[in-house]
């Protein structure tokens, strides 16, 4: 029932926290630094960029992340096409000293959406390679069996397209995946906008959400980083719990026996 | 010789090594992965990976990502 | 940012938590107590019905919510005309020791709509005699207007009808409500299913929400009060800290610049 | 003389009180609400009004509600 | 089946076509003839402002209507009180030579949002000086049981706000007044924007739908009404046929006997 | 504006109608030519199964359909592997003489989905043996790239999915791909429950629609199937004309000049 | 005196009628409906109805509508 | 020998052709499609393709489909 005190597992590590947070978009490197202490996420998501030898602007954001207390998840945003996510998440696997990846592979530059044809040979060649490959996907069913048939036990289907804030738009896709697919772990990435959409997801019966634009945007990305926090874990909590069934009409919620007289139906 | 590194023209001594250049670039200690033409370099390969005219090196690190 | 050390006031009481509770439907009394006091909710609604001499059950009921320490907020639960309403209403505040009413009134027995043309009236004579009315209502702007025009500062509107848990149906009427009468107190009642559900609602700046067939009927009654608590102050929270804006389209969370030779568009 | 209580007829004492009504049920001290023919009967007027044949009295004490 | 061959009767007239049509907002009066001629609407709203001698406007509009083969629907706009609305319906009775008046009470001047009081109160006070009102309403079923009450047989519930073109925002909320009022004349006013928007309401069991804005300001509204009539009858068509159950999963159409071998679950 | 006498043409053909219709699951042969008849579809779908030497059922269903002035569109309904389905397209070629082909690769048995990357693969191939490839596939952008990459020019997207009937459940992602590839003959193919449904398919810029169940299952499939085609004629005509901008907010009709004396703001 | 004629000031001889006034505006044939201090005043009172000075008369004629 | 026709096993006389099985079936003049262990025997190889012991043939015929 309560998070805080049980802990879950994925990729091999253990996690207090179901939020999972980005570390990019932020007013500063202050702000994203209370921001991902406030969150009490476990795993940060981070990138990789040309270092400019005068500036040494990674060095400085990699001593930030270093002194939190984080797991840390490699993406590879931007790539299109496998080979490059595949360099990509070597370099990543050799800074970072972590075989996580988060795989993304851009298959539209207007949306960025997914391309599942050079998700699934990627993710196949990055196990191949002993990654622990956390593929960006659509909510595709027919895509999640593939990618799990090549051993990928974690998927992160979006809620709606990145930075779109749109919440889950398909829940039919995210409950399906998860009836099929019990002992994956189902993670939603994208397209989350508000603490309620977060709460949705797990309600579905996500094991996490990893959130970025909708914290690092807000007016004040702290106080919404603890929203979030809460959020993902009412979600899992009544997840847990069992929702009551939806109905299409009425039904009282204070008892009718006893009723004086006057509420007789006459 | 001339390299490209990270997009901008470079002349480096011939036949240097990944190494060297990091260490010229005061970049050997810090928390950076190399690719030459793409291919990626790892550190262990740093010392006798040796540079030719026209390699496309890049120097990659940390940064903020989602 | 933290509602566990900020309080909000409504119908001149101090409170410490957005959530009201309803105390029907539990599978037994204990469950309803236990789910009362893990919902740190502030306020509980009760009902008035016939007692009998024999079974003493309303004493019972009355013993129970006493030991707890929560405003209580009686209901007019299946009145269908002012008169009874208000007979009602006035037999609470004897009993309860409370002028506050949660004023319902039934417009239609199948799907237990509120009445406004009754809820109107009723809310102008109890107001006259002193009560501090909760006015369950449709989410109708007009109905909201004239309720303010008699003088009520608390505004109950409906989420969906009572017990149907589909969440927020018309989200654009409760924001107009909200932005329309930034003083009054907002508050949901009826028709929230889900912690995602209740979160959307604060998210849209209502005050409060309350909750009971969502949690008397959940599977676990106890841990579904603790989720709601946690999607209450999420929302609360994501309404202060300010949302970021929904996009029709995908904007990137990573950042673009400095990308390696491979990203480059080809 | 006959009342209706919460609905069933009931013998009381000719021109009984509520008080005395609620003393003989033992309700005295409890959290009870009386009305008698639709209205509502506040707890200064108990030892004071008197029921007569016929009336119907209703008891109503606290219940679960949502 | 056909409606072009089946009428209908509402208000006292037989009419051939479901669709009702406005006469604002056209680009231009040709436009409008043009636009009410290809809808083939049988019933057309006008409206009443103020005479300037000089110009006439008023006349030339009203003989450019009444060389069109149409019932006239007289509307109250922009009334905000009872008493208004009553005068204008009056003045409308003997301009328009009809006991026909759509009846508008604006609540809320930003929403244009219908008075659920006051136009219940000149409902009552029309229907008594024998006019036949068509009361633009919201879609609440209490609304709709008090002005059945008080004697009228015609409802014109919102899709959704004015102008909006959401389209039929609470499906739920038209089909229960269907069913409940199975005899009552059920026609959908403002909020449609679309075709498609028609044809559902049509499908939900409504009479009639009344269209303005959606075709007046379409990139042309000649072609525009044509669709929308098309839709109307569509509508209609499976409403009567009987549309099929939605199903929350998937159904082959394709039959799945005599499979050949390959087809055969390996 | 009037499809009757205007034509389109896709797959080499020229036709009249823009709906696509399915010849299964009508209560009786005789039902189904006649709602084929009354749908005035240009195309029909038809399947192969294995022939009974004494039956000869399809032998008769056969003579049935060759009596109706249509194009027959075989499908591959049912095949769950490239090679089956290319087989099955084999076959469909001699037999229906044509090389229209309608490509259904099933990725799960449960809710019937499209695989996409057997679809790509069996679409590459059968392109290459000439075939005219209509691909049944999820309405993913990226997927329908990689489909006009390999020289597809038609696509077949699901609204939702096989006969679940709840209509266009992702309108954002069919406007991407009609923006994406304005020459692509783009058809909607499953998940149309109503006539509404199809308008709105066609109001977003698709070229047809593709009906079966809704009309095989209706009450009345002969009078449904004129339904949708009615619908189908006004969403086409609603696209060309240019439908109206949705707004947030209301906006009157009736204009507001020359109101009298007691509509004046008081 | 002076009248309001569709939120106008105006000048009318004195006591005239409803009618009068019409036809001075050549609007006695017309599809023109009348009230008066907000009042309806109908075509059969037209000729008897005379106006006061301040009246406030509204003279409306149709218009497009939805 | 025997084959399997349409999942059912059949006797057919040995080194029988497709055409000749189509024609003992009657089915030679109709709208039939002819597969064989999976793979399609076009209509211009129906007199030549010989069947062996073990085949699986398939005769396809149009159905309703969506």
């Amino acid at each position: 029932m309560d998070d805080d005190t049980t802990t879950w597992s994925v990729g091999g590590k253990t996690l207090r926290s179901r939020m999972m947070i980005g570390s990019a978009r932020y007013p500063s490197p202050d702000n994203m630094r209370q921001a991902i202490v406030a969150s009490k996420a476990s795993v940060v998501t981070v990138s990789l960029r040309r270092e400019n030898p005068d500036t040494r602007a990674g060095q400085a954001f990699w001593s930030y992340v270093r002194e939190l207390d984080v797991h840390v998840l490699p993406n590879t945003a931007g790539c299109h096409a496998v080979s490059e996510a595949v360099t990509t998440a070597k370099m990543a696997r050799e800074i970072f000293e972590t075989d996580w990846i988060k795989l993304e592979l851009i298959g539209d530059d207007y949306t960025l959406q997914p391309d599942p044809f050079d998700l699934l040979e990627a993710t196949t060649l990055l196990l191949a390679e002993g990654f622990i490959v956390f593929p960006y996907m659509t909510d595709d069913l027919v895509l999640a069996k593939r990618l799990v048939d090549v051993g990928c036990d974690i998927l992160m289907p979006w809620a709606a397209p990145i930075g779109s804030g749109r919440g889950v738009v398909n829940p039919t896709a995210l409950r399906l995946i998860r009836e099929r697919f019990p002992e994956v772990k189902l993670l939603v990435d994208a397209g989350i906008g508000a603490p309620s959409h977060a709460a949705r997801a797990m309600e579905l019966g996500c094991d996490g959400v990893l959130l970025n634009t909708a914290i690092a945007r807000a007016g004040d990305p702290v106080a919404m980083a603890c929203a979030f926090a809460d959020a993902i874990r009412a979600g899992r909590a009544a997840y847990t719990a069992g929702l009551m069934e939806p109905m299409e009409f009425a039904q009282a919620s204070t008892p009718t026996v006893g009723m004086p007289l006057w509420h007789e139906p006459s | 010789m001339q390299i490209v590194l990270n997009g901008e023209p470079r002349d480096v001594s011939d036949s240097t090594t990944v190494r060297a250049l990091l260490c010229e670039l005061h970049l050997d200690k810090s928390a950076i992965a190399v690719a030459v033409n793409r291919t990626f370099v790892p550190r262990s390969e740093h010392v006798t990976h040796r540079l030719a005219a026209g390699d496309e090196v890049e120097l990659l690190a940390p940064m903020q990502g989602g």
